[in-house]
C-alpha cells in the first residue's frame, strides 16, 4: 500500500503497463513535456519517449479515430481528450467506428482501447469544461464506461481497463485529481475486473448508489444519517457499462429503499437506468418508498462559483432524501 | 511504366469481376433479392483494382462506401464477399455488416465504411501500427472528392504528416458526392491541391488508366516506406451508375455520362492487351468470361448459403 | 383535413412556414434538386431556390455550427442531417455552441433552429445508419427533442419548432416517412404545442407509453389485447424534451401499471428517465407490478434483416409484457 | 496605409486598457480574487484591437478563448466586462460565462468560445445572415493557430468559399497552441497557405504592427463587401505570458519570449505617435494613465458589485 493522489494513481496505472506491454502507448494534447492540462502525464514523456507519449494537434476526432484504427490493428492505445466536453468532436470515431468494428465485422476485430477523459464541474470552467457526459457513452452497445471514485479504484480499473479488449471510456474527475487514498501499488498485478461493484458503506436501511466524485458526499451524507441512527449502504458500480446489476438488486432487497446520486444534469442521466434496472426487477417488490434520485440540475455548469457549486447535490440534499426515504417506509 | 504481365492480366481479370460483381448486384437488387442499398463503382475499376494491386505483402486499405472494385483489387474471396451483401451467415461479417462493411481486418483489409470521411483516421491510426512496429507496410486509405469536405479529412492529413506516417490518402474524384458536383461542393478543381496545408505531396494520376494508378500508387508508396511521410494521391474517374440504388441523376447530362463512358477503363485495358499482343482475342474473351463465371458461381453460392441464425444476434458486441 | 405520408407532412410543414415567415431557410446535403435522401424536400428547391434551399457539403460540423451562428444572428434555419447517426459529426456544434449559447452569454442569445433526421433501423442499412440517439440529446439542457409518430404530429409539432426560438431536435423515422394518415393542412394554423403528450388509445388496465415508430406496434399490441378483455391507455409524449409528465404520471395513476416501449438500445435509454419520472413521482404509490421496459437490444443494428428485425421490440413481445402486468396487478 | 488620427488615438487607448486588464487579471488571480482559468492575449494586443477597429458599424466579431484585446477593440463596457470576470450579475454573462464566453450579441460580439475553432462555424453562420439579409457587414473570426487543427476549420472555410460569405478567418499564429510548438502541430510554416484548399485569398499580416493589421483587415472587409467571398488572414504574433494561469512554458526558452517582447505592439505605436508628432510625450503618458485607471475603476465597480442570486441559476436556459 501507498498513499497517492488519484492523478498519481492513474499515471502509476498507465506507467506500468506500458512497462509490461510494448504496445501500449499514450497520445493526446500536450501530453508529453507539459504533462497534460492536469499534469496527469507528468515525467512519462521523460521516461517513455516520443514514440510512445505523443502530442498530437488540437484535433479531438482524429485522436480517437487514430486509437480506433491503431486498436484494430495491434496497438493498445490510450488517448486523452482533454475535457471531456471535447469528446463531442470525437464522437464519430468512438461510437460508429470504434464501438462498432468488431460486430459489424462479424466478430473479426478487436479494438483495445482507452480513451481518458476528465469530466464533471467545480473549477470554475463554465459551460462548455463541465460536464458529465457518461450516459452517452452508456448508451453505444460495444463501449466500456469506467467511472472511478478514489484512487485505488482508478489504479486497479485503469489497469484492466488497458489490457481490455474493448473500447473503454475512462472517465475521471478534475475535482478528484489531488484526493488521495491507499494504493496497492506493491500488490503483484492489482486488477480491479470491470463490472464489479463496490460496497463502499454497509448498511440496513436505506442503499444509494452513486459513482465519482459523488461518492464522497454520499459517504458523508451517510456519517451524518448514522448519527441519526439510520444505516445507509453506498453502493460504487465503478463501471456503468457492464453494469453490476446484482451487487444493486442485492442491496436494495436487503434496505427496501433507494437513493440514486449522480453529479450529470438529470434529465436522461445514467440514474434513469440504474432505476429502471431495479423496478424491473425483483428488488421491485421489496421497494417501500419511492425510488429517489439527486442529480445534478438541468442546466449548462455556471461560471459564479456559488451558483456552480449549485448545481450538483449536496450533503444536506442526500440527508433529507434519507430521511424521507426512511420516514416513509 | 510497366506492369509484369502475370499483375497486368490478374488485374485484368479483377476488374472484369468487379464489374460482373456489381452488374450481379444490380441485377439482385432489381429483383428484391438483394436488400439495403449499395454504391457501385462500375466505370472506377481501374482506379479500384489496379491502386490496391500496387501494394505489397501486408499492406492495409481502407475502403469507401464505394467499394467494391477496391476489394476486389485487394484481393477477396468471392463467396465470401457476395454472401455478405445477401447478408449471409458466411459473408465477410456474418452477415451483419453488408456491402458498406465488407472487411477482413486479419488479411490488411480495414473494411469499407458507411461514415463518409470514417476512413482517414483510422487508417491513420493503422499507419501508426505499421511505424510503430517497424512493419515497412503501408496503409492505402480511399475516399472520395465529397469526402474532403469533412472536417476528419483535415485533421487527418495533417496529423499523418506530422508523424510522417506511411499512409496514402487515395482520393477516387468522380465529380460528385451524391447529388453534388465539385464545382458546387469546394472551389477548386485538384483535389490534390489540398496537400499543400499540410506539407506533403499531391500528385494527380488518371483514375481510368491502370498505368498511371498502378505507377502513382507504387511511388507514393515508396515515399511512405522511405520514412518521409504521407501522400495524397488524386484519381480522376468517374462513375457511371446513380449515386446508390435509387437515383434519377437529374444533376448530370448523358452527354457528360456518356463521354466517360467512352473512357471505360475496362475496354482501354482490354484494347492495350491485345494491342501489345500480350494475349488474343480469344484469350481475353475467355478471361472476360471467368470473371463473369466467378460471380455467377458467387452468387450461387451466396444464394445457397444459409442466413445467420438469431441466435447469433447478441454475439460478438464485445471481445 | 387531407390524406398525406409523413414524409409529405414534413414538407408542407416546412414550406409553409417557409411562406410565412421570410427568414426560415433550410439547408443540408442533397437537400436542393436532388430532394434529400428520402425526397423530403422534393420540389422545394424549385419553388423556394437557392438562397433558402441549400445544397451544404459533407460537412456535417459546420452544416449544424452554420445553423447555430445563422440562428443567433436572426434567421431561423431548419437544418438536415441526412441519417442521425451522423450526428456524431455535429455534437460539438449542437451541445457546446447552440444549446448553451443562451445561458452562457446571459440569456442575451437566441438560438431559434430545427435539426431534422430520420433515425431508426428497419432498412437494412446496418450499424452507421440506423441507431436511435434521441436520448443523446434529452440530455443536454438548453436542447428540445421531438419524435412525432404520425404524419399530424409530424406536421403540427415540425411548426411548433419552427417557430421555437431554441434549438429543436426532430428525429423523424425511416420506416415512417410512408405511413399515411389525416392531416389538418387546412386548419389555420394547426400548431402542437411542445411538451404535450397525446393518449393514441384511452385505456384503464395498463399504461404504455412509447413514441415514434413504436406507437403503432403498441397499438396493435393494445388491440390485441382487447380482445382479451384487457384495456390498454397508450401513452405518446410526442415531445421527449420538455416531457408531459402529467399525463403520464395520471394514466399510470389511473392504470397502476406501467410499460415503456423504445425502440433505442436498452442501457441508457429515455425509457429509463420515463421510469424514472414516474418512481419518483406520487404515482409511485398506484404502481402494483414492476415497471416494464421494452426496448431495442443492445447491439449495434445488423444488416441481415431477419437480425435487423429482432433487435426492436415485437408486437408479440408487447402483448406478451401487458398479460404478464395484468396478470400481477 | 495611415489611420486617421483619432481612430489611432482611441486605439492606441485600447490597446493600453488591455494590456491594463490583463495585469490586472492576472493580480486578481494570484490573489484568490478572479477564479477557474483565462488566457492572457498581453503581447497580441496590436493584433486583437487593430482588427476589430478596422471593422465597420454593424460588423460582427467572434473571439477565441484567448478573447480580452479582441474584446476591448471591438468595444466593449470595461465594468460589465471586468464584473463578468469576476461572477457578477452585472457581468455580460450575468456572472454565468466568465473570462471564455464574454459576449455581447446584440452589439455584434459573437462571443469569445471556450471550444478551441469553435468559433469558425459559428462564423460561417453569422455570415450566413449578413448575405442572406443583405446587410453588407461582415464578420471577424478569431482563432489560433492550434485551432486551423480542427476539422471544424476545414469544413468552415470551405463552406464559406462556396458560399461566398462575408467573413475574415483571422488566424493569429502566436507560434503555440498550449505546449506545442507550430512546427509541430502543422508542416507548414505559414497558416495563410491553407487558403489554397478553398480557393479564398490568404494574406500574412504583423500582427505587431497596428498598420498592417488594420489594413490587410480593411482590405479583407472590402473583399468580403464586394460579394467576392471569404479571405483567410493570418496575424503574426505571440504571447508574452504562459498558456494559461498554470503554465511553466518549458516549452519555450526566455531568449524566444525576450525577443518577442522587443517587438511589443503596444511601445512600437506609442513611439510611433511620439515620433510623427501626432502627440507630446506627456499626452502619451496621460492616455497610459487613462488606461490604467480605466481598468483600476472597472476593477473596483466588478469587485463591489453583487454576486448573482441563486434563485437566478435555473433562468435562461430556454427562450
Ligand atoms: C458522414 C456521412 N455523411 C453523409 C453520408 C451520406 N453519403 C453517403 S455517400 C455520400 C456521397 C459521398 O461522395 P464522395 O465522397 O464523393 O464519394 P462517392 O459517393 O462519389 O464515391 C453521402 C453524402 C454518409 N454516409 N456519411
Ligand atoms: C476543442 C478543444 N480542444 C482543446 C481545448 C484546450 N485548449 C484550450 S486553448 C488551447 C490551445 C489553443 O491554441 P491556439 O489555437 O494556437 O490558440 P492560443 O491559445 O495560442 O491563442 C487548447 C489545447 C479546447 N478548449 N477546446
Ligand atoms: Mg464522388
Ligand atoms: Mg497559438
Amino acid at each position: 500500500m501507498k498513499t497517492m493522489t488519484y492523478a498519481e494513481a492513474i499515471r502509476e496505472a498507465m506507467s506500468e503497463e506500458m512497462r509490461r506491454d510494448e504496445n501500449v502507448m499514450f497520445m493526446g494534447e500536450d501530453v508529453g513535456l507539459y504533462g497534460g492540462a492536469f499534469g496527469i502525464s507528468v515525467g512519462m514523456f521523460d521516461e517513455f519517449g516520443p514514440k510512445r507519449v505523443k502530442d498530437t494537434p488540437i484535433s479531438e476526432a482524429v485522436i480517437a479515430g487514430a486509437a480506433a484504427g491503431a486498436a484494430a490493428t495491434g496497438l493498445r492505445p490510450i488517448m486523452e481528450i482533454m475535457f471531456s466536453d471535447f469528446f463531442t468532436i470525437s464522437m464519430d470515431a468512438l461510437v460508429n467506428q470504434a464501438a462498432k468494428m468488431r460486430y459489424m465485422f462479424g466478430g473479426k476485430a478487436q479494438v483495445p482501447m482507452v480513451c481518458r477523459t476528465p469530466g464533471g464541474s467545480g473549477t470554475g470552467a463554465a459551460a462548455q469544461h463541465s460536464q458529465s457526459l457518461e450516459a452517452w457513452f452508456c448508451h453505444v452497445p460495444g463501449i466500456k464506461v469506467v467511472t472511478p471514485s478514489t484512487p485505488a479504484d482508478a489504479y486497479g480499473l485503469l489497469k484492466a481497463s488497458i489490457r481490455d479488449n474493448n473500447p473503454v471510456v475512462f472517465i475521471e474527475q478534475k475535482l478528484l485529481y489531488r484526493t488521495s487514498g491507499e494504493v496497492p501499488v506493491d500488490q503483484d498485478d492489482f486488477i480491479i475486473p470491470l463490472g464489479v461493484a463496490d460496497v463502499k458503506r454497509e448498511g440496513t436501511d436505506v442503499t444509494i448508489v452513486t459513482y465519482g466524485r459523488m461518492v464522497q458526499r454520499a459517504l458523508e451524507a451517510a456519517e451524518i444519517a448514522a448519527e441519526k441512527g439510520i444505516s445507509v449502504e453506498v453502493v460504487d458500480p465503478r463501471t456503468l457499462q457492464p453494469l453490476d446489476k446484482d451487487t444493486i438488486i442485492k442491496s436494495v432487497e436487503k434496505t427496501g429503499k433507494l437513493i440514486v446520486v449522480v453529479e450529470a444534469a438529470q434529465t436522461g442521466s445514467y440514474a434513469g437506468e440504474i432505476i429502471a434496472t431495479i423496478t424491473e426487477s425483483d428488488a421491485f417488490d421489496f421497494l417501500d418508498a419511492p425510488v429517489q434520485r439527486l442529480c445534478g440540475k438541468d442546466v449548462p455548469i455556471p461560471y459564479n462559483p456559488t451558483l456552480e457549486a449549485a448545481v450538483v447535490p449536496q450533503v444536506d440534499e442526500i440527508v433529507a432524501a434519507i430521511e424521507k426515504a426512511v420516514n416513509r417506509g | 511504366m510497366s506492369i509484369e504481365r502475370e499483375t497486368l492480366l490478374e488485374m485484368y481479370l479483377r476488374m472484369n469481376q468487379a464489374r460482373a460483381f456489381e452488374e450481379k448486384v444490380k441485377w439482385g437488387f432489381a429483383r428484391g433479392m438483394i436488400h439495403g442499398t449499395t454504391h457501385l463503382s462500375i466505370g472506377q475499376e481501374a482506379s479500384g483494382v489496379a491502386s490496391c494491386m500496387a501494394l505489397d505483402q501486408g499492406d492495409k486499405a481502407s475502403l469507401s462506401h464505394r467499394g467494391h472494385s477496391a476489394a476486389i483489387g485487394f484481393g477477396v474471396d468471392l463467396n465470401k464477399m457476395m454472401s455478405e451483401l445477401l447478408g449471409r451467415a458466411n459473408g465477410y461479417c456474418k452477415g451483419k455488416g453488408g456491402s458498406m462493411h465488407i472487411a477482413d481486418i486479419e488479411n490488411g483489409n480495414l473494411g469499407a465504411n458507411g461514415i463518409v470521411g470514417g476512413g482517414f483516421s483510422i487508417s491513420v491510426g493503422a499507419a501508426l501500427t505499421q511505424q510503430y512496429q517497424e512493419t515497412g507496410n503501408v496503409v492505402l486509405c480511399f475516399a472520395g472528392d465529397g469526402a474532403t469536405n469533412e472536417g476528419n479529412f483535415h485533421e487527418s492529413l495533417n496529423l499523418a504528416s506530422i508523424w510522417k506516417l506511411p499512409v496514402i490518402f487515395y482520393i477516387e474524384n468522380n465529380l460528385y458526392a451524391m447529388s453534388n458536383p465539385l464545382e458546387k461542393h469546394m472551389n477548386i478543381t485538384d483535389i490534390a491541391d489540398r496537400a499543400a496545408s499540410y506539407g506533403m505531396p499531391g500528385v494527380i494520376c488518371d483514375g481510368n488508366d491502370v498505368f498511371d494508378v498502378y505507377q502513382t500508387i507504387q511511388e507514393a508508396a515508396k515515399h511512405c516506406r522511405e520514412g518521409k511521410g504521407p501522400v495524397l494521391v488524386e484519381s480522376k474517374t468517374y462513375r457511371w451508375d446513380g449515386h446508390s440504388k435509387s437515383d434519377a441523376q437529374a444533376y448530370r447530362t448523358m452527354e457528360e455520362r456518356q463521354e466517360w463512358m467512352a473512357k471505360d477503363p475496362i475496354l482501354r485495358l482490354r484494347n492495350h492487351i491485345i494491342e501489345e499482343g500480350i494475349k488474343t482475342l480469344e484469350e481475353v474473351d475467355a478471361i472476360d468470361a471467368k470473371a463473369k463465371q466467378d460471380i455467377e458461381e458467387a452468387f450461387e453460392f451466396a444464394w445457397n448459403s444459409p442466413e445467420p441464425d438469431v441466435s447469433t444476434l447478441m454475439e460478438d458486441v464485445y471481445a
